[in-house]
């Protein structure tokens, strides 16, 4: 068992559990759903950078050895833009429930309820 | 002095905690750490009305020492609790200890007290603040463990909190 | 003894974890899982620590400093919400 | 220069009338006719040069990448059609003072009219396919208007749709066969395609070529099976009709084809193709306008017919046909526009145009009936009219194709064409039938206006085969050496010809349709048996197949459906990856995999559980929360072990914020609700789901498995501390070597702070606000608002909260923290109060304004960025520095820093923000006035 | 540096000066009116600057913190980048005056800071050389645009609004795994150092690297609605405020940009399995987005809806010559994007005008009693129409000649002049039935009468300009043409590209 | 690093994860929420105390650097576990009496009232000027 196979593992795990939820027609579920996604796709970003381990890249005289940083920052960046996004998301489905009644995605009625 | 420096308490607090933050003392650290230490208090001050009069001194390491002390013994005996004693024979009780602290801090800090030794748990305050219910996992004589709580940690809070 | 200890010691706290785990999804009831999480922050504390002295190095020290600050955040305003339904009010 | 004036005065005209759209009548005809009038005389004026062959041509650079230029040239041939243009044009300008209403919008209808002149004068002008192409859209655009001028008539909206369908859509056809022909021509310059006939008939593209520019002809000028739109075109106010329907738009087609001429006839495709649909339009429209009762309507399939009548001699591919065609092109404009306008002064004083309530014009209306049975004469080709001269020219024309089928069904033509034409001028002013309803008073004369114009053209036309050399001769004799790109023909135009097949064919056919009308009548119900060809409800039925299923495709596909949306983008991404995925393959690389603890892989099933936990109490969402924040707490531990210690403190801090987001938002949500979809349904999303997930899965274990390749970070990692003044590496790219990044991340945090502010401020008002103030839990709460303990609690840990926020933002660029996660510390810290101690409590503490702190924020990022241009260094390049402070000493600053600080103030700006105002709302709510509580 | 050469940073400071100004302004409208619009003017000035800049056919890099391409983010101005700059600022100052003079800046909050956010997205979308960056950018310009999309609310805006926020958000997600894919197989983001070194992978890597580039245009192709990925569009457009709308007739563009930067440079022959990337598919999903926007302008049922496949259309006409890849087609094709965007906002700004008079009638295709100024907005419709479907005498004539003129015998012809020549009846069929029924049609007795008129006519001032505009692309097509191709030729050397942005670094 | 120091730090290390293993061992088999809830104290106090205590001592001998920033952690968790659990606490007592069916009481059965006539704060409106209760606006 190596990490790599567990990082994998996981953002595929992350990504078919997201997937499933976002395709689930309802606000909640969606916004859980992107946000496992996210957690995948940082975790993917940050893989490219390959996986080491406890070497973090904190600049020492004559350290070669260490993650690379890059991957790190972008993530972080990434991570800001997500989480922009997501609130923003949370804030629209809420707003469009207030305005809709509805938490559906698309706006429907609730099954069984009267038009 | 006391419109520089209106919580001397909170402002060493917070030195400490900066130079624990630093993780080492030099003139940098101790400097940068009072600026804070008596500009923080001032700032937060909206957020943190009526704050109480502490007593500094040797009550507050004693209690201190006390509650440590306290959370290691009952640490062990709540451990071999768990390991050891079955379900059915635990003798978990409710307590009401009756509080005749004044400030929110002092209640506070008794509550969480009662709440780091493990094996007892503050649960709720009444509704009037004078009752505190602690769940305990394993007494005999609740009213002994209940003066005990009272005696051991609240009458030296009173004095800690003038 | 180190060498030997701090395998152990990861093992313990990644075994509790999982058995914190069990209770979170096991419940039953809400306050349960509450404690769950709220347990799991502390293992997770705990871990890092451990990891911190397997590395050798000190970068784990504000993970877990954060944590032990803002970990209870959450776990309150989980019961915030049981409590009141509205967390802020 | 001339030709420029030429071309600018219709549009001239049409500016003019549209500036002085509120002038009165006399003001908009004046600008109408004196620019038509203008016209023709700068016309006339190169009309000489143009017959000498000393052509005027003008040509400006226009487009030089794709030989595009505006060039504009005035061979005989264009001259012959611009005469006619511009000579009509007049008359109808002058005829239509008389026609139109006194309320009728006048400027409206002749900016349309004049519009539509200087379009058809660019068709005749144009030295460049292009420049063609613009003006011949352009014609049915202007027809499109025309045609639906009375835009309240139902008939007017429907003709105009229809006209601008067809004729629009062989105009596209054209363009397509035209951009073609200049492609294998090599050139768009049309005197140069002329030259090129033969490298165009041998490329294998000349049938397409052929097929679509006829295709844009045949439209034009109504050819079967096109002609449908032009009978309705008739519900336009008839000078339009006169004008466009009769003399000149409908001959563009007819024009266009003796325009390629050179370049496209000749052939077996030409011959195969242009004459036989000539023929049977010919022989169509004429059957058809002979049973028709509505003058107009006979008026227009009588335009059908002669229309194939000269496409079928063009059809024909000799020079002597090309030169009927145009004669009969001069001819049949002048005959057809004076029927038209004949036919509009009957309707005008009877208020009727159908041919069975009329009669007995004669006596009535002397003049108008003098003017239209001479033109309706010249239409049945009677001598000694010029229709006479053309119809001969036609039959000749046909007789020398040598076939026999070509001149028998031409005869037939012929018959028909005079038999309706005869009935048109004998019925109607000689018939016995009563005269149709009448408008108030008796119907009478016309003034002039209306009168002089038809009676101008019945003048030329039988003038035209009076004196048809003088008339016509030399114009048709070199517009049919343009046009068939060779040597004049010595044409010889005249009455008398002697007496030939032509002659007895020609006679035969009056003859035969004075017979054919003696029995109209009885062959009505005949005609009216056959198999009936409706073209026009074809095109309905056409027409509205076409909307519907347009509305049932566009809405089956674009049902409002974000599942739709997000479930195709998906499959789209999985399409993609396993095309590159099969074809090229990726396997794991050698790079030594990292061997994984026992821990890490418990940590890994707690992060499996979790997402699984998620996924199975989707719809108890407060217990998903619970595992989401389980989720969160395992990516940190993961960053944590996988050395990015920054990016662990900020998931643990963005953790804590969006489960407080979450939380808030939930509060106003529905409990538990309904599942939505069947088990297919969710069968099929897992199947997305799961290969989405093995596909992403893959592609990090490939790229995990591959030795890294030596990349631009290494510059990174040698000069963070050198050049950027700090350890942290990470931190360093942030603020510094990526700090533009970082700018767009901030603004993105602002935007979406201001978004949220924006989405929640009037979610107090409207439907919104009454939802929020009838809304209720179900559920039952406990009293206690603000538990003590946590409220001390929180009050001790704000002050600690920003020591340790200081400390992360002081030393990240050395250690991990920075601005980002000291900001997040903060706002944490300060909705911690917001949770202990309420909303109200907390708002009214605060003492500086998110706005404030979003704006203030970005201006010091921007600042500091900006502060480097002052030294001439570019944006964002930062300093450092050492300052010496008393009791600290050395101290080192970079402008970065300074940059982390406008960071941290957006960040803390914009997260308080959100999570504020969502309170806010829900504050709201509680309140029954539903009254601001600030 | 001169001062030259630090305007380059002007089109993505400035707005956001502007933004944060309008931010401290908010409570006082008509100051932050006066700001924005003459942030607007500045940016167009700056835009004009920087396009006469580009004129010597040079290539400028900007290495942002001064740190060397291409370790740190580098800016890059070319024809291109100029163009793009330019038609933006020229339609935004439009657009925002039009906002201003018809109040609609008034709707909701924070629309200067909004729109001026947005354009800061779109200029650093158009200027950055890096790839990460350009994610940053497109993030920026998105989340603006959920903001202004919102502008206004509503349900159908909100629930719109939430599948194109959710949408796009799929499409970063899936935009950071391509990046992702790209630096871990190459360990860099600058986008000519991608070039370079995209183009030295081994073969084991063009697996992985065909999959980067189809995921990268997936992205893109999603931020310019091309079929199937357009779902999201002809609903968003059509809940957005028209104003807005026109706005964003620049948006889907942004992704026919990227796609146009990044495929020559990146992903062109020297990329092995990831040559030309699009590949295949860009030509038929480029169809099927000409035929659907088409078969939708004649189905919609409201104007918005209408113009919003207009748009759709017009990015599907675009990308079939740009699927070409060639110098000449996409030079043609440039051409045609300039005057689409025109094309599309003017079609907007005309509904605007028009959905301001009818009242309760709004934008619905049906007959109404008359309004005022009904005539004028008839005739703008039929010329916005013309625009749109590209019918002379405005540029999307001549810009569909040109694709027909350039895409001649190029592998696939057939099917792009069918398509171009088709589609466009289509939509002539569609504008004539729904202007003949709005403007020409009166509503059957006894529907109420329209209330209240307005007298104004200063909200048909934008159209005409665009109107205007878009006459002038046609009289001027020769010197449009010839910048459109100097552009092209600049794309289609990549190599220039790449000694312009690294030559010092190696 | 000595002999001593070494046993020193092995020993602590594994009696603070033996406490963790001990809390959420506790955590699993005790019965009812209120048992449970005593489990996690074990872990964060002595559990983590003694990780963090070696890890001081561990830095000190290893690398030579006196660390003691690692009590800051055991400080915030001293201040924000207690509150942890008392909200915990209350969720449990709230839940017991308003759930349909309740949750169920634990072995010491439900809370004895504090008084005569008041009752808990999960359970009643605090009343006004009590220590603790913000000042209403
Ligand atoms: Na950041
Ligand atoms: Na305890």
């Amino acid at each position: 068992m190596s990490l790599e196979l567990l990082v994998a593992s996981a953002i595929a795990v992350l990504v078919a559990a997201g997937l499933y939820l976002a395709l689930r027609g309802r606000t909640f579920q969606l916004v859980l759903g992107l946000t496992l996604v996210s957690y995948a796709v940082n975790l993917f970003l940050f893989a490219t950078g390959r996986l080491v381990v406890e070497r973090p890249p904190l600049w020492a005289k004559g350290v070669t050895d260490h993650a690379d940083p890059l991957p790190q920052a972008l993530v972080l960046t990434a991570i800001v833009i997500s989480f922009a996004m997501t609130a923003l998301t949370v804030i629209l489905s809420l707003r469009g429930f207030l305005e809709i009644g509805s938490d559906q995605v698309d706006g429907l009625a609730e099954p069984g309820e009267g038009a | 002095m006391r419109r520089l420096m209106p919580h001397p308490g909170l402002s060493a607090l917070l030195l400490i905690v900066w130079l624990l933050l630093a993780n080492g003392i030099t003139a940098g650290s101790v400097g940068l750490g009072a600026v804070f230490a008596l500009v923080l208090p001032k700032v937060t001050q909206p957020f943190w009305p009526d704050r109480p009069r502490l007593r500094i001194g040797r009550a507050w390491l004693g209690y201190i020492a006390i509650v440590l002390f306290d959370i290691l013994v009952a640490n062990i005996q709540v451990a071999r609790l768990v390991l050891f004693r079955r379900n059915r024979d635990l003798r978990t009780r409710w307590l009401v200890v009756p509080v005749d602290l004044d400030t929110p801090e002092a209640i506070t800090v008794l509550a969480g007290t009662i709440s780091l030794t493990p094996g007892t748990v503050s649960s709720d305050l009444s509704a009037d603040s004078r009752s505190l219910l602690v769940h305990a996992l394993d007494v005999t004589d609740e009213a002994a463990e209940v003066a005990r709580i009272k005696s051991r940690y609240e009458a030296r809070l009173k004095r800690m909190f003038a | 003894m180190i060498a030997l200890a701090l395998p152990l010691a990861l093992g313990c706290v990644g075994v509790a974890m999982l058995l914190t785990l069990w209770r979170l999804v096991r419940g039953p009831s809400l306050a349960d899982r509450i404690v769950a999480l709220d347990t799991m922050v502390v293992d997770a504390i705990a871990l890092i620590v451990l990891i911190g002295m397997t590395s050798g190095t000190d970068s784990g020290f504000e993970a877990a400093l954060l944590l032990a600050m803002v970990g209870f955040v959450g776990t309150v305003a989980y019961c915030k919400f049981i409590l009141r339904g509205d967390i802020v009010e | 220069m001339a030709l420029l004036i030429l071309i600018g005065l219709p549009f001239a005209a049409v500016l003019l009338l549209m500036i002085a759209r509120r002038a009165g009548r006399r003001v908009h005809m004046l600008i109408a006719g004196a620019c038509s009038a203008a016209g023709l005389a700068v016309l006339l004026s190169q009309a000489e040069p143009s017959l000498s062959g000393r052509t005027p041509m003008i040509r400006i650079p226009w487009m030089p990448t794709a030989g595009v230029d505006i060039s504009l040239w005035l061979d005989p041939l264009a001259l012959l059609f611009a005469g006619l243009i511009l000579g009509i044009g007049l008359l109808v300008i002058v005829y239509a003072d008389g026609y139109l209403g006194k309320d009728e919008p006048t400027a409206r209808f002749l900016s349309y009219l004049m519009l539509f002149q200087g379009a058809m004068l660019g068709i005749a002008l144009s030295g460049n396919v292009v420049l063609m192409l613009i003006f011949w859209e352009m014609t049915s655009l202007a027809s499109f208007l025309l045609i639906g001028f009375w835009r309240t008539r139902v008939e007017a909206r429907r003709g105009a749709r229809m006209a601008l369908t067809i004729t629009g859509g062989g105009g596209l056809a054209l363009v397509g066969g035209l951009v073609l022909l200049a492609k294998v021509a090599g050139s768009y310059d049309l005197a140069t395609i002329l030259s090129r006939g033969g490298l165009v008939q041998a490329s294998p593209l000349y049938p397409v070529i052929l097929i679509l520019i006829l295709l844009g002809a045949f439209t034009k000028s109504a050819q079967i099976p096109f002609h449908a739109w032009l009978p309705r075109a008739m519900a336009a106010p008839t000078p339009v009709s006169a004008y466009l329907h009769s003399a000149t738009m409908v001959k563009a087609g007819v024009f266009l084809l003796a325009r390629l001429w050179p370049v496209l006839a000749g052939t077996d495709w030409w011959f195969l193709t242009v004459a036989p649909v000539g023929l049977a339009t010919m022989i169509f429209g004429a059957g058809v306008a002979l049973f028709r009762h509505d003058l107009k309507a006979i008026l227009a399939y009588s335009t059908v017919s002669q229309l194939g009548l000269m496409v079928m001699l063009l059809g024909f591919g000799t020079g002597a046909a090309v030169a009927a065609a145009l004669f009969h092109l001069l001819n049949h404009a002048a005959f057809k526009a004076a029927l038209f306008m004949h036919a509009g002064i009957i309707e005008h004083e009877t208020g009727t145009r159908d041919i069975r309530r009329l009669g007995r014009l004669a006596t009535i209306m002397p003049l108008t009936a003098t003017l239209g049975v001479l033109a309706a004469a010249a239409m049945a080709g009677v001598p000694p009219l010029g229709g006479f001269i053309s119809k001969e020219m036609m039959l000749e024309a046909s007789v020398r194709t040598g076939s026999l089928l070509v001149p028998a069904l031409a005869t037939i033509a012929a018959t028909l064409s005079a038999a309706y034409a005869l009935r048109y001028a004998v019925v109607l002013h000689i018939g016995r039938a009563p005269i149709g309803r009448v408008m108030g008073t008796a119907p009478h004369d016309p003034p002039a206006r209306l009168l002089a114009p038809p009676a101008i053209l019945a003048t030329i036309a039988l003038a035209l085969g009076l004196a048809p050399m003088t008339l016509a001769g030399p114009l048709v004799e070199a517009a049919t050496a343009t046009a068939t790109g060779g040597a004049r023909l010595g044409l010889h135009l005249a009455l008398w010809h002697g007496i030939g097949p032509a002659l007895i064919l020609s006679l035969s056919a009056v003859a035969a349709a004075i017979l054919l009308l003696w029995r109209q009548e009885a062959l009505a119900p005949l005609a009216a048996r056959l198999p009936s060809f409706d073209a026009r409800r074809l095109f309905d039925g056409a027409m509205t197949a076409t909307v519907q299923g347009a509305r049932r495709l566009s809405h089956l596909i674009h049902v409002a459906s974000l599942q739709r949306s997000l479930a195709v983008l998906f499959l789209v991404a999985l399409v993609l990856g396993g095309e590159a995925a099969g074809r090229f393959g990726f396997a794991a690389g050698p790079r030594a995999t990292t061997p994984a603890s026992p821990v890490a892989i418990m940590v890994w099933m707690l992060l499996v559980v979790a997402t699984l936990a998620v996924v199975a109490v989707e719809r108890h969402r407060y217990l998903a929360l619970v595992f989401m924040g389980v989720i969160g707490l395992v990516m940190a531990l993961a960053f944590l072990h996988l050395s990015a210690p920054d990016l662990a403190l900020t998931q643990i801090a963005v953790e804590v914020v969006t489960i407080l987001l979450m939380l808030l938002a939930l509060h106003l949500l529905p409990g538990r609700p309904p599942r939505l979809s069947s088990l297919p349904r969710r069968v099929r999303d897992g199947a997305i789901a799961a290969a989405g997930g093995i596909g992403a899965g893959w592609l990090a274990w490939a790229v995990m498995t591959r030795p890294a390749r030596e990349g631009i970070a290494r510059f990174h990692w040698a000069n963070s501390h050198a050049l950027g003044g700090g350890a942290n590496v990470v931190n360093v790219t942030l603020v510094d070597f990526r700090g533009f990044d970082t700018l767009g991340e901030i603004s993105v945090l602002a935007i979406a702070g201001l978004t949220i502010f924006a989405l929640l401020e009037p979610a107090a008002g409207g439907i919104a606000g009454r939802r929020l103030r009838e809304w209720r839990s179900a559920d039952r709460f406990s009293p206690d608002r603000h538990p003590m303990m946590f409220a001390v609690a929180t009050r001790l840990l704000l002050p600690l909260a920003l020591l340790v926020a200081l400390h992360l933002f002081l030393r990240g660029h050395d250690q991990p923290g920075g601005g980002f996660v000291a900001a997040l510390v903060v706002s944490i810290a300060i909705l911690l109060q917001y949770l202990a101690s309420g909303f109200d409590w907390t708002d009214a503490r605060r003492r500086i304004g998110e706005h404030g702190l979003i704006g203030l924020g970005l201006a010091i990022a921007l600042a500091t960025g900006l502060g480097a241009l002052a030294f001439g260094a570019p944006f964002l390049t930062s300093s450092v520095g050492h300052v010496h402070l008393p009791l600290i000493g050395a101290v080192e600053l970079t402008s970065a820093m300074l940059f982390d600080l406008g960071v941290a103030c957006v960040v803390l700006g914009s997260v308080t923000m959100a999570l504020a105002q969502l309170a806010h709302v829900a504050q709201r709510a509680a309140r029954p006035d539903g009254e601001d509580p600030r | 540096m001169t001062a030259a050469d630090q305007l380059m940073i002007a089109p993505i400071v400035l707005p956001a000066i502007t933004a944060s100004a309008t931010l401290l302004m908010r409570r006082r409208l008509r100051t932050a009116r006066a700001v924005s619009l003459g942030g607007c003017v500045a940016m167009l000035a700056a835009a004009i600057g920087l396009f006469a800049m580009a004129q010597d056919g040079s290539i400028r890099g900007y290495a942002l913190g001064a740190w060397p391409a291409p370790f740190g983010i580098v800016l890059m101005l070319d024809r291109l980048a100029t163009t793009m700059l330019l038609l933006t600022e020229v339609l935004a100052s439009v657009v925002l005056a039009h906002a201003a003079v018809t109040g609609a800046d008034r709707r909701g909050w924070h629309f200067h800071a909004l729109f001026h956010f947005q354009l800061m997205g779109l200029n650093g979308a158009f200027l950055t050389g890096d790839l990460f960056n350009l994610f940053v950018f497109f993030e920026v310009m998105l989340i603006a645009s959920y903001g202004l999309m919102l502008h206004g609310q509503g349900a159908s805006r909100l629930r719109a609004g939430l599948a194109y926020v959710v949408v796009n958000i799929v499409g970063s997600a899936l935009f950071l795994i391509a990046l992702g894919l790209l630096y871990g197989l190459t360990g860099t983001l600058n986008m000519a150092d991608l070039a370079v070194r995209v183009a030295a992978l081994g073969p084991a890597e063009q697996g992985l690297l065909r999959v980067a580039g189809l995921l990268l245009m997936t992205v893109f192709a999603l931020k310019a609605a091309v079929a199937p990925l357009h779902l999201w569009l002809p609903r968003t457009y059509a809940a957005t405020m028209p104003v807005i709308a026109a706005l964003f007739a620049i948006m889907t563009k942004v992704g026919v940009y990227a796609m146009i930067r990044t495929v020559p440079l990146i992903f062109g022959a020297g990329a092995g399995a990831a040559a030309w990337v699009p590949g295949p598919y860009l030509l038929p999903a480029a169809i099927l987005g000409a035929v659907l926007g088409f078969v939708g302008v004649l189905a919609a049922r409201g104007l918005r809806e209408q113009a919003a496949f207009a748009v759709l259309a017009s990015t599907g006409t675009l990308l079939m010559p740009v699927s070409l890849w060639r110098e000449a087609t996409l030079a043609a094709a440039l051409y045609y994007l300039v005057q689409a965007v025109l094309a599309g906002a003017a079609l907007f700004l005309i509904v605007d005008a028009t959905m301001r008079r009818r009242g309760s009638y709004a934008d619905a295709i049906v007959p109404s009693p008359r309004f005022v100024g009904q005539d004028a907005a008839g005739l703008l419709y039929l010329a916005g129409g013309l625009a749109a479907v590209g019918l002379p005498p405005l540029a999307g004539f001549v810009g569909k000649v040109l694709i027909l003129d350039v895409s001649y015998a190029v592998a696939g012809w057939p099917s792009i002049w069918t398509t171009i020549l088709g589609t466009t009846l289509l939509g002539v069929i569609g504008f004539a039935r729904s202007g003949s029924t709005l403007f020409w049609k009166a509503a059957p007795s006894g529907t109420a009468a329209v209330e209240g008129p307005r007298r104004s006519l200063a909200d048909f001032v934008a159209p005409i300009v665009l109107l205007a505009l878009l006459a002038w692309l046609t009289l001027a097509a020769g010197w449009v043409t010839a910048q459109t191709r100097a552009a092209a030729a600049q794309i289609m050397a990549p190599d220039r590209y790449v000694a312009a942005i690294l030559g010092a670094g190696r | 690093m000595s002999p001593a120091a070494d046993t020193v730090v092995g020993l602590l290390v594994l009696i603070g994860a033996g406490f963790v293993l001990v809390g959420s061992w506790g955590l699993v088999r005790l019965p009812s929420v209120m048992e449970r809830l005593h489990a996690p104290t074990k872990a964060t106090t002595l559990g983590v105390g003694a990780l963090l205590l070696a890890s001081m001592i561990d830095g000190r001998t290893r690398y030579g650097n006196w660390t003691a920033h690692e009590l800051l952690v055991t400080l915030f968790l001293f201040v924000t576990a207690p509150v942890a659990a008392n909200m915990i606490a209350k969720v449990h007592l709230h839940r017991t009496r308003t759930v349909a069916g309740g949750e169920a009481d634990g072995i010491a059965g439900p809370p004895p009232r504090p008084d005569d006539e008041g009752d808990w704060a999960t359970f009643a409106e605090p009343r006004r000027n009590c220590p603790g209760t913000p000042p209403d606006p």
